[in-house]
C-alpha cells in the first residue's frame, strides 16, 4: 500500500475559507449598491396580490423555516406581509414545524414597521405550532377550530374576532407558505389545492426553487419567490430595503470568488488531463 | 443587560460553530452539545405545548372531542419500545401514525403529481405565429419525456448491436432527458449558491455584525484551541 | 400455499368490479365518486393492480430485468483500478436513524455494498466501510463477511478493519470519513445514500487523494455536487433500482415496475394528448372531468 | 402473546386505515354518509396529530438515554460533553412544564424565549450554514467538468450564477431574461419527471403497507 502520506496542505481549503469570509464582509460593511433587475416571476406574483387578490381577504400564512433560513426567507416574508397589510388582508400566520414560533417573533422583532397599526386579534392572529406535518396542513384545511382549541397565546379561537367567519380552507384567499423545506409545499399542493382549491403562493429557499417549479407551471401555485433574489426584487417593488437588497452585494462578490475559483480550478484539470500524469507511472 | 449577555452568547457560539471548519476543537464540541441539548428540550416542549392546544385543549370543550383519548393512548403505546418483552405495543402507535400519513399523501398524489402534470407537458406543438413558443413546447416536451424515460427501469428495448428502430428512438429520449436533467441541476447548483452564501450573509448581519467585539473575543479563543487540537494531534 | 395463486384473480376481480364501479357512476352521474375524481381513482386503481401483480408474481422469483445503469456498472471499473494501484476500496452509505422517511435510501446502499463486497472479494481489494446507522452494523458485517467467503478471500475478511462504525453525529461522522478516506488511502470511494451537507466532505477527500469515486442519493439538492465531484453519479431513484438489482431484492424490484407502469401510461397519454391537440380534442379537460 | 397479536394485527390496522381514508376521499355516495365520511377523515388526521407529538417528546428521551449511557462508558471528556446535552434538555423541558403549569404559553416564557433566541437558535443557523464553506473549497478542488453532463450542469450553472446576481447585470443585461427562460423552459421540464416519480414512490409505498410487504416502520426486532 502507497506508504506516503499525501496529505493536502494545511493551509489550502483555509485560505479559501478566510477569502470567502472576506469576499462577505467587505461589502457588507460598505454597501456598493449594485443593481439589479426585476425577474418577471416577481412581478407576476406582486400582479397577483396588488390585483387579482381582493382587499382585506383572508390568507394564511406557514411560517416553516429554520433559523438558518432566515437569511433567505424572512426578507420574502417581510415583504409580501406589507403588501399584504397594506391591502388590509387579515393574517393568519401558522407554523407545522417547531420553529415556528421562533421565526415568527424574529419576524416581528426584526419588522416591527409592518405590524404598527395592527391589532393582534383584528388584523392578524398567531395559531402556534401544530405537530403532525401533512396530517395537520389536512385538518386545518377542514377546520381551524376542529383542529386548535387557543392560538399561540393561550386565547380561545372564539374570541379572535377577525376569526368569526375564518374557518376552514374554502374560506381563505391565498394560502402563502414560507418553507425552508421541499414537501411542506407538497403537502399544501395536496391537501389545500386539489382537495379544496385554494390558491397557493410558494416562498422557497433559492435551492428548493428549481425542483417545486413543475407545481407552479401546472399553476397549483399562482406564483413563486425564490430565495434572497426574489426577496430583494419584491423589496424594490414594496418600496421596502431589507435584509434582501443589504445581501446583494455581499452575494456579488461572494459568487465572483466562486466562480473563479471554479474557472480556475476546471483549467488546471484539463491541464493536467491532457498530458499523462507521471507520478502514476512511476508508483506501479 | 439580559440582550447584551445573549448577544454575547449567540456570536461566540457561531464563531465556535464556525471553528470547526478550520479545525475540530475542544470549543466547537462545547458549542454542539449545547445546541444538542437545547434542540432535544426544545422540541419535547413544542411537543407538549401542540399537545396541550390540540388534544387537551379540544377535549376541554366538549364531549365530541374525547376520542381524542384513542390517539394519546396509542402515543404512549411509543414508550413501550424501550421493553424487551413488550416492544411489540409501540406497532399500534407507529402503526396508525404512519397509515394516516401514508393515506392522506397516496389518494391525492394521482391528481396532484401525475395527472396535472401530465396535462402541463400536454402542450401545443405548433404555435402560428410564435417560434420561440414553439421551440419552448418542443424542448419542454421532448426533455420531459426523455427524462420519464430514463426513470423506467424495468422496461427497455434492447440497444445494445443492431438496435431497431424503437432502440434508436428510445436512446435518443434518454439523452435528451440526461442533458435536459443537467440543466436542471446546473440551475440547482447555482442556486445552492446562492442559499447557502445568503445563510452566512444572514448570520453576519443579524448576529455577528451587531456584536463585534463578542465576534472577537470568540476568534481569538478558537484559534487558542484549534492551536491546542493540532499541537495535541502531532 | 396455492391459495397465493387465487389471491391474484381475487385481486383482479375486485379491480374489475370498482372500475365497473366508477364507470356506471360516471355514466349515469349516480356521484358515487365525486366529480372531478374519476380519473384519480382509476388510475390509482390501475397502479394498485399493476404492483400487486408483480408483487406477488415476484415471489415465484421470474427475474425482473433492470436496465443498464452506468454509475453501477463503473463501480467494477473503480474497484480493478484501486487494486492495481494497491489501494484499499472505502463505501459509505451515510448516518443518522434509519427509522425516518430516508429509510430506502440506507436500504438502497446497502444493496449496492454487496455489489460492492462480491467485487472486492473477486479482486482482492481491501474494503473499508463507514457508516453512522447503529442499526445497520449487523447487517453490513453479515453482507461483507458473505461476499469475502463465497468469493474465495476469508483472510481479507476482518470485521474491525472491514465495519467502522463512527458516530451518527452529522459533522463528527463526516470529519471521521474524511479522516479514514485520506489515512486508508482509498483508491475507490463509493458514496449511496440520503446524504445532505456533509456529502461535500467525503467527495473532497476523496479527490484530493485522486480516488475514482461513484456517488449517488435520492436527495436531489445532493446530486449536482455528485455530478460535478465524482466520477460517476447515479441520478435519483437509480440508487433503488441499483440497491435492489445488487441485493437480489426482488419485492422492491416489482415495485420499482409497478411504478414503470405508471410512468409508462403517464408516457402514453402525453403522446396521445400531442397528437389529439391539433384536432381539437383537450385530454387534459377529460382527465379533470 | 401470539404472532397475530404481535405482527398481523398492527398490519391489519395499517391497511384498514388507508383503505378506509382512500374510501372516505373518492367515495361521495350521498350527503349524510359523505359527511360520516369527512368527519371520521378529519377524526383520524387529529389522531395522528396528536401520535406524531408524543412521537417527538419520546425522540428526546432517545437523546437523554443516548448521553446516559455515554457517561456510563466513563471516557472522560465526552462524560463533561453529555452532562452539558443532558443538562441543557432537562433546564428547556422544565421551563416548558413551569409555563404550562402557570397557564401561558410556553414559547413566551422569558426564559425559555431567551435560550432559543440566544442559543438554540444561533447555533442551528450556524450548523447548517457550515456548508457555504465547503463549496468554497470544492468550487477550486472539487468541482470538474469530467464528462460531458458535467460540462453542460457547469456551463448553465454559470450563466445562473451570473444572471442571480448583478454580476450578470453589469456585464450583459440578457442574462436576467435568459436565467428566467432556464427556470421557466428546461428546468420545469427537467424536474417534472421527478415530481411524477414523487407520486408514484407514494402510491407504491401505500400499496406495500396494505399488503404487509412495507415493515421498516415495525422495527426490526422480531
Amino acid at each position: 500500500m502507497a506508504k506516503e502520506e499525501k496529505r493536502r496542505p494545511f493551509g489550502m481549503a483555509q485560505v479559501i475559507y478566510t477569502l470567502l469570509i472576506i469576499s462577505i464582509v467587505i461589502p457588507l460593511l460598505n454597501p456598493v449598491g449594485l443593481p439589479i433587475g426585476i425577474s418577471q416571476t416577481t412581478k407576476d406574483v406582486y400582479n397577483y396580490i396588488e390585483n387579482t387578490l381582493p382587499a382585506g381577504s383572508p390568507v394564511l400564512i406557514d411560517l416553516y423555516y429554520e433559523m438558518a433560513a432566515r437569511a433567505e426567507l424572512e426578507p420574502q416574508a417581510a415583504a409580501v406581509v406589507k403588501h399584504l397589510f397594506e391591502k388590509n388582508c387579515k393574517l393568519v400566520f401558522v407554523s407545522t414545524i417547531t420553529y415556528g414560533p421562533i421565526v415568527f417573533e424574529l419576524l416581528k422583532s426584526t419588522a416591527p414597521d409592518l405590524f404598527e397599526g395592527k391589532q393582534y386579534g383584528t388584523d392578524y392572529v398567531f395559531l402556534g405550532y401544530i405537530a403532525g406535518n401533512e396530517p395537520a396542513v389536512a385538518s386545518l384545511a377542514q377546520s381551524i377550530r376542529g383542529t386548535i382549541a387557543v392560538d399561540n397565546y393561550g386565547t380561545p379561537i372564539a374570541n379572535l374576532t377577525m376569526m368569526a367567519n375564518i374557518d376552514k380552507a374554502e374560506d381563505f384567499k391565498l394560502v402563502f407558505i414560507v418553507s425552508s423545506g421541499t414537501d411542506t409545499f407538497g403537502w399544501y399542493v395536496r391537501q389545500w389545492y386539489t382537495t379544496h382549491n385554494v390558491p397557493l403562493l410558494f416562498g422557497a429557499l433559492s435551492v428548493i426553487g428549481p425542483s417545486i417549479k413543475p407545481y407552479v407551471d401546472a399553476k397549483q401555485a399562482i406564483g413563486m419567490l425564490t430565495g434572497q433574489r426574489s426577496a430583494a426584487e419584491y423589496e424594490t417593488l414594496v418600496g421596502r430595503k431589507g435584509l434582501g437588497l443589504a445581501s446583494m452585494d455581499a452575494q456579488s462578490f461572494a459568487h465572483a470568488l466562486i466562480l473563479v475559483f471554479i474557472i480556475i480550478g476546471n483549467i488546471l484539470f484539463l491541464a493536467t488531463r491532457s498530458k499523462p500524469k507521471p507520478k502514476e507511472v512511476k508508483k506501479k | 443587560m439580559i440582550e447584551l449577555i445573549g448577544g454575547w452568547l449567540a456570536a461566540v457560539i457561531i464563531v465556535w460553530i464556525y471553528s470547526f471548519v478550520y479545525k475540530d476543537n475542544l470549543l466547537y464540541r462545547l458549542a454542539e452539545h449545547l445546541f444538542v441539548g437545547t434542540a432535544a428540550g426544545y422540541s419535547i416542549a413544542l411537543s407538549l405545548d401542540s399537545l396541550n392546544r390540540t388534544a387537551f385543549g379540544q377535549m376541554a370543550k366538549g364531549m365530541e372531542y374525547w376520542h381524542l383519548i384513542i390517539p394519546i393512548i396509542l402515543g404512549l403505546t411509543f414508550f413501550f419500545k424501550y421493553s424487551k418483552k413488550y416492544y411489540w405495543i409501540a406497532r399500534y402507535g407507529v402503526g396508525v401514525n404512519v397509515a394516516v400519513g401514508a393515506a392522506l399523501a397516496l389518494r391525492t398524489a394521482p391528481m396532484a403529481n401525475i395527472i396535472r402534470q401530465i396535462n402541463a407537458a400536454i402542450l401545443p406543438l405548433w404555435v402560428a405565429d410564435d417560434p420561440l413558443k414553439t421551440f419552448n413546447n418542443w424542448l419542454m416536451v421532448l426533455i420531459t419525456l426523455g427524462g420519464l424515460t430514463y426513470f423506467i427501469f424495468t422496461f427497455f428495448p434492447k440497444t445494445e448491436g443492431k438496435a431497431g428502430p424503437v432502440g434508436i428512438v428510445y436512446k435518443a429520449l434518454v439523452t435528451i432527458g440526461i442533458y435536459g436533467m443537467m440543466v436542471g441541476f446546473g440551475y440547482l447548483f447555482a442556486n445552492t449558491i446562492m442559499t447557502r452564501v445568503g445563510f452566512l450573509i444572514g448570520i453576519i448581519l443579524q448576529y455577528l455584525q451587531p456584536r463585534f467585539e463578542a465576534t472577537l473575543v470568540a476568534i481569538i479563543l478558537a484559534i487558542i484551541a484549534i492551536a491546542f487540537a493540532v499541537m495535541k494531534k502531532k | 400455499m396455492d391459495f397465493g395463486k387465487y389471491k391474484t384473480w381475487i385481486a383482479l376481480v375486485i379491480f374489475i368490479l370498482l372500475l365497473i364501479l366508477a364507470a356506471v357512476s360516471y355514466q349515469w352521474e349516480l356521484k358515487v365518486i365525486f366529480s372531478g375524481r374519476y380519473v384519480p381513482f382509476v388510475l390509482l386503481l390501475v397502479l394498485s393492480f399493476a404492483g400487486y401483480y408483480f408483487i406477488s408474481r415476484a415471489t415465484e422469483g421470474k427475474p425482473i430485468p433492470v436496465r443498464k445503469i452506468a454509475a453501477f456498472d463503473a463501480i467494477e471499473e473503480g474497484i480493478a483500478r484501486a487494486v492495481e494501484m494497491g489501494r484499499t476500496v472505502h463505501f459509505t452509505l451515510g448516518y443518522g436513524p434509519i427509522s425516518t422517511v430516508n429509510a430506502p435510501q440506507y436500504l438502497a446502499g446497502l444493496g449496492v455494498l454487496s455489489h460492492v463486497a462480491k467485487l472486492c472479494a473477486k479482486y482482492g481489494a481491501q474494503l473499508v466501510s463507514t457508516l453512522g446507522v447503529p442499526e445497520l452494523i449487523a447487517a453490513e458485517e453479515e453482507i461483507i463477511r458473505d461476499a469475502y467467503y463465497s468469493g474465495g478471500k476469508p483472510e481479507l475478511y476482518n470485521v474491525t478493519y472491514n465495519v467502522r462504525y463512527l458516530t451518527d453525529q452529522q459533522f463528527a461522522y463526516a470529519s471521521a470519513v474524511q479522516a479514514t478516506i485520506q489515512r486508508e488511502n482509498a483508491g475507490a470511494n463509493i458514496v449511496v445514500g440520503p446524504f445532505w451537507a456533509e456529502s461535500l466532505i467525503f467527495m473532497e477527500a476523496g479527490a484530493a487523494i485522486d480516488s475514482f469515486q461513484v456517488a449517488g442519493t435520492a436527495r436531489e439538492t445532493q446530486i449536482p455536487f455528485f455530478v460535478l465531484a465524482a466520477d460517476y453519479a447515479f441520478i435519483g431513484e437509480e440508487i433503488f433500482a441499483a440497491g435492489a438489482m445488487a441485493s437480489g431484492d426482488v419485492e422492491t424490484l416489482a415495485s420499482i415496475r409497478g411504478q414503470d407502469i405508471g410512468k409508462l401510461v403517464s408516457w402514453i397519454l402525453i403522446v396521445v394528448g400531442l397528437i389529439l391537440l391539433p384536432i381539437g380534442v383537450k385530454l387534459a379537460e377529460y382527465l379533470v372531468k | 402473546m401470539s404472532v397475530v397479536v404481535r405482527r398481523n394485527l398492527p398490519q391489519i390496522i395499517v391497511a384498514l386505515i388507508i383503505v378506509l381514508m382512500v374510501l372516505f376521499y373518492f367515495f361521495y355516495i350521498n350527503a349524510d354518509v359523505s359527511k360520516t365520511f369527512t368527519t371520521a377523515d378529519k377524526a383520524l388526521s387529529d389522531w395522528a396529530i396528536v401520535i406524531t407529538a408524543i412521537a417527538a417528546i419520546v425522540g428526546g428521551i432517545d437523546i437523554l438515554r443516548y448521553h446516559v449511557n455515554q457517561i456510563r462508558k466513563r471516557e472522560m471528556r465526552q462524560i463533561i460533553f453529555s452532562c452539558i446535552v443532558i443538562v441543557m434538555e432537562i433546564i428547556m423541558v422544565l421551563l416548558a412544564c413551569y409555563a404550562l403549569s402557570s397557564g401561558i404559553a410556553i414559547t413566551t416564557q422569558p426564559n425559555f424565549a431567551w435560550l432559543y433566541t440566544y442559543l438554540y437558535a444561533p447555533a442551528d443557523a450556524a450548523m447548517y450554514s457550515i456548508l457555504v464553506f465547503y463549496i468554497a473549497s470544492a468550487s477550486y478542488r472539487t468541482f470538474r467538468a469530467r464528462n460531458p453532463p458535467a460540462i453542460l450542469l457547469l456551463i448553465v450553472a454559470i450563466i445562473v450564477m451570473l444572471g442571480n446576481t448583478s454580476l450578470g447585470a453589469m456585464i450583459w443585461e440578457g442574462f436576467l431574461p435568459l436565467r428566467d427562460w432556464i427556470y421557466n423552459v428546461p428546468n420545469t421540464a427537467a424536474f417534472r419527471p421527478i415530481t411524477m416519480g414523487i407520486g408514484f414512490g407514494l402510491i407504491m409505498l401505500g400499496l406495500r403497507l396494505i399488503v404487509g410487504k412495507e415493515t421498516t416502520w415495525m422495527g426490526r426486532r422480531e
